[in-house]
């Protein structure tokens, strides 16, 4: 087990910057998620990891030792492709014994550990089955067994969930942490679901667009989003963003982003070092409580339906603001018809605060 | 997922040692070895003649030999009948075989002309066309069609024409395969939102079925014209040129110099001055595959 | 527009010679005059044998299908007018604007009026700008508009939905979404939208049939299925967690469930009649859970505590009865005790086999 | 009685597959019937089913040992050559449909032209070469041949078949500890097993059935494969033993037809891939 470090590593694709000067460290014994949209370069990261995929510039190190170089055979990782990757040609155990029969190991070893990972995992019953005649679930557990049963520097999981039916996803969410937990080891999990990075890390790294834009303790970065990028990002649903200029009223201060005033005296004494006039505002959508209920030191707004997006047992009222809109987050089924006016209020101290110039955090509400 | 991968496994032939180099070598050994030598060879055969190591002599011999000329009218003839019998036959049959329950067993007996061997496939034509005995003539005789005997492989004037209907029956089947695999590929969704739409069987075909597979079918269209150009078997079987040289083709005209004449300086001439007729008909095809 | 009405249909699919599998058993719907329906269940339910039936692509066993009063079981597809709308976008090989005017030329339509209802469809839907282009190079969004204008031109009696965002990307399936919606409200037409996914039905459907097993479970309105399932399968399959659903036997006036009882006196009679095994479900938004006991509360235990922004999605177990419970905001910890109560009003009875009593 | 449109297609359909039928079966069925009919009734065209049949045409002195020979040549020929272009074919298709660099993507382009260009354009040029190698009337010139003008489909067919094949099996496999050469024989034969089929069909097919180069090549009677020495029955110059001729085509024909039958689906899926995908 080991701290798997990658310096400035970068790669490009077709012209493409895929990975952008990444320095990253994943902890020995920690489980680290890497968040971040389709195609921000976590699959990459994981590929050079692995050594399928050679760098273009900076170097990955297994605790102090250099392994830019060394072939995948030599760096003893196990690997949860997103798209499972089991050979179709082969039972449910060749494809779980495969990485101990590629390490030569005795028969007996192998049959014993096979079957106790697959115990683990529920999935005793379908180890002499082809893939194409096991569940989907079913696959994504042997790929998972196949990547745990080994003794791996590093376990890595690419978007296991993804092509998950959404609709179990949360028990097998919570049956993969109770099962990585006891594998121990050092985890690295990537996703593009800002749930499941909250559900389950101990750290966080977001990455866009091949940038790790920030990196610490979960709570840390959903607390303190680094810059408008993350706070967007790091928030389910996204957070909703708008500029806006800073405007004095009395001794009261406002920011004014044209459809809305919101106070951020609370705020000034943070505002003030940064000397500058236009900033962001940042609210995450569950912050935004229907009128009817308790609020303190309110702002209300009554808005127009666009259109209501119900998701499981929760409901996003997409609401029109000036030219842009609003998203509310309700724990309910409640649907508004497109149209409907609603009137809304959120605490004007729980509001984000980013500096328009750099994107960066200014004021973040302490945690409620 | 975004991003393409580099994948370690798409091998660089930098690194002799690597798998892919040994993987690729003996295929490039075949390539250059077994076909780009021979052409090469062959260039040489035809630029010279039995005497002189470097001259336009077996060319200039060719261009004029009013057999040659004919030869190659013939191939052009031979390759655009051939399949327009082997496209239309092969489009009644595949279009009314998919109205017929058991379509598929059906498919697989209908195939047998092409399973079974080249050679036997074309002497069966050479008895059915035979004079005395064929077959064609006696029932024609029999239900009054024509009082003549019709001399198919013996008359000049259409010789040729039998030549090419006995090589295009054998490869029908083939045809019917290719345009079923076609209508086949086709999903269901399309004709069910014809029906929706309110077409009729003949403008959901043309309308929509084949555009759909318009372009595969010229693809293989155009194959056939390539491969036929090469046609030799057929001529050799069953009229050997005759008669009075009024099949000879391109392939045929130059096994004759070659093996008769023993002259390998005017065969490869005669093959080298079709090169133009392939490399057209290729650069059809490229141009066709490169479509949308 | 018209009422789509289905008279107890059967339908048995036959392949081969003997093997037949029953795609649907007895169903009576009635799709009211330009209503947004939808037909949902896992696969293999019978949802979309049932469209195709009322599409005409399949003719049913047994049954009848009438378009307000007239049987349309004779009638061909186009006799029926009914458009569709697959889940991968079917486009003809020419332009979009053949695409659209495609059907209006298949029934003989003078070309100065095709111009015309092409033209007012392709605005409707927004698709004027690419109205001469090739539909291979547009991207699945768009694709599937161009498919939707083709629908829509020839004005049908009933509008067809195979699960037509499956192929879509999150972004574009939210834009498609609000421009059916749009669309069903301006031209007042009869929609009918198959899908297996929950949210899309929710979102969309002023009524939706939950089906199981080619039998249609429960015909409601969202809310109303959401808050009164008429099954264990309507409770689970309907919601992300599935309601709570814990088995107890009636003793005198209470469910017992082992570690704590559910107090049902105000109905014991009507229970007697369903024997003594009962199972209470209650959505996991609805269970309320404090650090601090509180009256008429119950001790549970926290096996997992999973912190999903929004809200908190808790494992609580008593005895051996396990349930979930979600709080919007909570320190509620992996082990800690807890006092869990299940508001009256918001507890469901069903009897063992799952069937709702009260 | 009005006919919908629909029956009237359905009529026309039937009748279509009728009429295909004899023009395509029944020629075949009359040609080998006649291996079991007396020199007579074969040129007498109104014995259309003769009254009786023989089996004197597969015995001596009609049917010669040396037509064994000649089918047992056509058999070491045409295996000779599908075992080596499989060998050679399937390692080189699955490292240019993973090529990277230009150079591979070229090749297989070249590849693709080998593929479209009819061998009897080559054949001056092929047959020198291999006179000056002095493999003229040997096994091995006409192996050689066949593997020439072979091995380009069935690497196109190995390249295109590899798409379906997700490159993330082959990291898997060397993530769990193998090396590239392992990719072959643990992933790349067993699952390019469909196409492997086709391949040996398809060249098998052509190699037997082939006469331009086995013509040029083989002289020696003892060497000739099936259809030369079936041509030295030649009708034509003396009276043919068409009795004799019909046997002998029968056997040379059975290994196909034993092949195709046996393998149906998989040659008919591999004329399917076989006739250039449009996709």
């Amino acid at each position: 087990m080991v701290n798997v470090r990658l310096e400035r590593v970068s790669k490009v694709y077709n012209g493409k910057k895929v990975l952008n000067n990444v320095d990253l460290e994943i902890k020995d014994q920690s489980f680290t998620v890497l968040l971040g949209p389709p195609g921000a370069g976590k699959t990459t990261i994981f590929r050079i990891i692995a050594g399928v995929e050679h760098p273009d510039t900076g170097r990955i190190f297994f605790g102090d030792k250099d392994v830019t170089k060394l072939p995948p055979k030599e760096r003893q990782v196990g690997f949860v492709f997103q798209s499972y990757a089991l050979y179709p040609h082969m039972t449910a155990y060749d494809n779980i014994a495969s990485p101990l029969k590629a390490a030569k190991m005795s028969k007996a070893e192998i049959d014993e550990r096979v079957h106790s990972i697959a115990e683990k995992l529920g999935i005793s019953q379908v180890l002499n089955k082809l893939p194409k005649e096991m569940s989907g679930g079913q696959r994504q557990r042997v790929a998972i067994a196949r990547a745990l049963v080994r003794d791996a520097n590093i376990y890595m999981l690419d978007e296991p969930l993804t092509n998950v039916d959404y609709k179990i996803r949360e028990s097998m969410r919570i049956e993969l942490k109770k099962l990585l937990r006891e594998r121990g080891g050092t985890i690295a999990y990537a996703t593009p679901d800002p749930q499941e990075a909250m559900s389950l890390s101990d750290y966080t790294a977001v990455i866009l667009n091949g940038v790790v834009e920030q990196y610490g303790s979960m709570e840390e970065v959903y607390n303190r989003p680094r810059n408008v990028k993350v706070g967007f990002y790091f928030s389910f649903p996204p957070m909703n963003q708008y500029p806006g200029e800073l405007v004095k009223v009395g001794e009261k201060t406002f920011i004014d982003t044209g459809s809305m005033k919101v106070e951020v005296t609370h705020a000034m004494d943070v505002l003030e070092k940064v000397n500058e006039k236009e900033f962001i505002l940042g609210i995450r959508p569950n912050q935004i409580k229907l009128a009817t209920e308790p609020v303190e030191n309110p702002l209300e707004l009554e808005l127009e339906t666009i259109v209501t997006e119900i998701i499981g047992s929760e409901s996003l009222v997409h609401l029109k603001l000036g030219d842009g809109k609003m998203v509310i987050h309700i724990p309910s089924i409640r649907r508004f018809e497109p149209g409907e006016r609603l009137k809304i209020a959120f605490n004007q101290k729980e509001v984000f605060i980013f500096s328009k110039a750099t994107g960066e955090l200014v004021y973040a509400p302490e945690v409620g | 997922m975004g991003s393409e991968k580099t994948s370690v496994v798409k091998g660089k032939l930098s690194n002799l040692l690597s798998y892919d180099f040994f993987a690729v070598l003996p295929t490039t050994l075949v390539f250059v070895v077994l076909l780009i030598v021979p052409l090469i060879t062959e260039f040489a055969y035809a630029f010279s003649t039995l005497t002189e190591p470097f001259s336009l002599g077996s060319i200039i011999f060719v261009l004029n030999d009013p057999l040659y000329l004919w030869s190659f009218i013939r191939t052009v003839i031979y390759i655009i009948i051939d399949i327009s019998i082997k496209f239309l036959v092969g489009l009644i049959a595949a279009v009314a075989l998919r109205q017929v329950k058991g379509y598929k067993i059906l498919w697989g007996i209908f195939l047998l002309p092409y399973a079974m061997p080249l050679v036997p496939a074309l002497y069966v034509w050479y008895c059915l066309y035979h004079p005395a005995w064929g077959l064609i003539n006696y029932v024609a005789r029999t239900t009054g069609l024509t009082s003549t005997i019709i001399n198919f492989l013996g008359d000049p004037s259409i010789a040729l024409y039998s030549l090419i209907w006995a090589h295009a029956w054998r490869f029908t089947p083939l045809w019917m395969t290719i345009l079923l695999a076609g209508l086949h590929g086709i999903p269901e969704e399309y004709y069910e939102s014809a029906k929706i739409d309110g077409a009729t069987p003949t403008r959901t075909f043309f309308r929509i079925t084949l555009p759909l597979i318009k372009r595969y079918l010229l693809l293989n269209a155009t194959l056939s014209l390539i491969w036929t150009s090469g046609e030799f078997v057929s001529i050799w079987v069953l009229t050997k040129g005759g008669p009075a040289n009024s099949t000879h083709v391109l392939g045929s005209y130059a096994y004759w110099y070659m093996m008769a004449g023993g002259n390998f300086h005017v065969a490869a001439a005669a093959l080298v001055c079709a090169f133009p007729l392939l490399l057209v008909l290729m650069a059809i095809f490229f141009r066709i595959l490169g479509w949308r | 527009m018209v009422e789509v009405r289905l008279e107890n249909i059967t339908h048995i699919y036959v392949t081969g010679r003997k093997t037949q599998t029953l795609a649907v058993k007895d169903i009576n719907l009635t799709f009211p005059h330009a209503s947004f329906c939808a037909l949902l269940g896992p696969s293999g339910c019978g949802k979309t044998t049932l469209m195709r039936i009322i599409a005409g692509l399949n003719i049913q066993t047994s049954g009848h299908v009438y378009f307000d009063q007239r049987e349309v079981t004779p009638l061909t597809p186009r006799e029926r007018n009914v458009a569709m709308v697959f889940q991968f976008p079917v486009l003809y090989e020419m332009n979009v604007y053949e695409n659209i005017a495609f059907p209006l030329r298949s029934v003989k339509v003078p070309e100065s009026e095709v111009k015309r209802k092409v033209k007012e469809v392709a605005e409707l839907v927004g698709v004027t700008h690419i109205l001469n282009v090739h539909p291979s190079t547009l991207d699945m969004g768009s694709k599937q508009k161009v498919v939707l204008a083709r629908a829509l031109v020839r004005e049908p009696n009933v509008f067809l939905f195979d699960e037509p965002l499956t192929n879509l990307d999150p972004l574009g399936r939210l834009e498609m979404r609000s421009k059916i919606k749009e669309l069903q409200r301006n031209i007042k037409t009869t929609m009918i939208y198959v899908t297996h996914d929950q949210a899309e039905a929710l979102t969309l459907a002023d009524k939706i049939a939950v089906m199981d097993f080619g039998v249609v479970v429960q015909y409601d309105e969202p809310t109303k299925l959401y808050e009164h399932p008429k099954n264990e399968f309507v409770g689970f399959f309907l919601g992300n967690p599935g309601m709570n659903f814990i088995q107890g036997t009636l003793e005198d006036n209470a469910i017992n469930f082992g570690e704590f009882k559910y107090d049902v006196s105000d109905v014991v009679e009507k229970l007697k009649e369903y024997g003594t095994e009962f199972k209470i479900g209650i959505r996991a938004e609805y269970v309320k859970v404090s650090k601090k006991p509180f009256k008429g509360a119950f001790k549970a235990k926290c096996i997992v505590s999973e912190h999903l922004g929004t809200s908190t999605l808790l494992d609580l177990k008593a005895g051996d009865k396990e349930f979930k419970a979600k709080l919007r905001i909570t320190d509620v910890k992996e082990g800690d005790e807890v006092y869990v109560q299940f508001p009256k009003e918001k507890v469901h009875i069903f009897n063992k086999a799952g069937e709702l009593i009260i | 009685m009005e006919i919908r449109p629909e029956d009237l297609a359905k009529i026309l359909a039937y009748v279509t597959v009728i009429i295909i039928g004899i023009i395509y079966l029944f020629p075949i069925f009359w040609a080998f019937l006649s291996a079991f009919k007396y020199e007579a009734d074969i040129f007498n065209p109104a014995a259309l089913i003769p009254t009786r049949l023989t089996l004197q045409n597969f015995f001596e002195p009609y049917f010669k040992p040396i037509f064994l020979q000649w089918i047992g040549n056509s058999f070491i020929v045409s295996a000779g050559a599908t075992i080596i272009v499989i060998l050679i074919s399937v390692p080189a298709g699955h490292v240019l449909a993973r090529a990277r660099s230009k150079s591979y993507r070229l090749l297989s382009h070249i590849l693709i032209f080998a593929y479209l260009f009819p061998s009897t354009f080559l054949i001056v040029g092929f047959t020198r070469l291999l006179g000056t190698l002095g493999l003229l009337n040997s096994y091995l010139g006409v192996i050689l041949a066949y593997v020439a003008f072979n091995a380009p489909y069935v690497i196109y067919l190995v390249y295109s078949y590899m798409f379906a094949i997700p490159v993330e099996l082959e990291e898997a496999l060397l993530v769990d500890g193998y090396t590239k050469f392992d990719i072959l024989k643990k992933l790349v034969f067993p699952l390019s097993f469909p196409v492997i089929v086709t391949g040996v069909l398809w060249t098998f097919m052509q190699s037997w059935n082939e006469v331009l180069y086995a013509l040029v090549i083989l002289n020696s009677p003892e060497l000739m494969t099936a259809p030369i020495g079936m041509a030295t029955l030649q009708p034509g110059e003396s009276i043919t033993p068409w009795g004799t001729l019909w046997a002998f085509s029968l056997v040379y024909s059975i290994p196909p037809l034993i092949v195709f039958y046996l393998l149906q689906q998989y040659y008919i899926t591999g004329l399917m891939r076989g006739a250039i995908k449009a996709a």
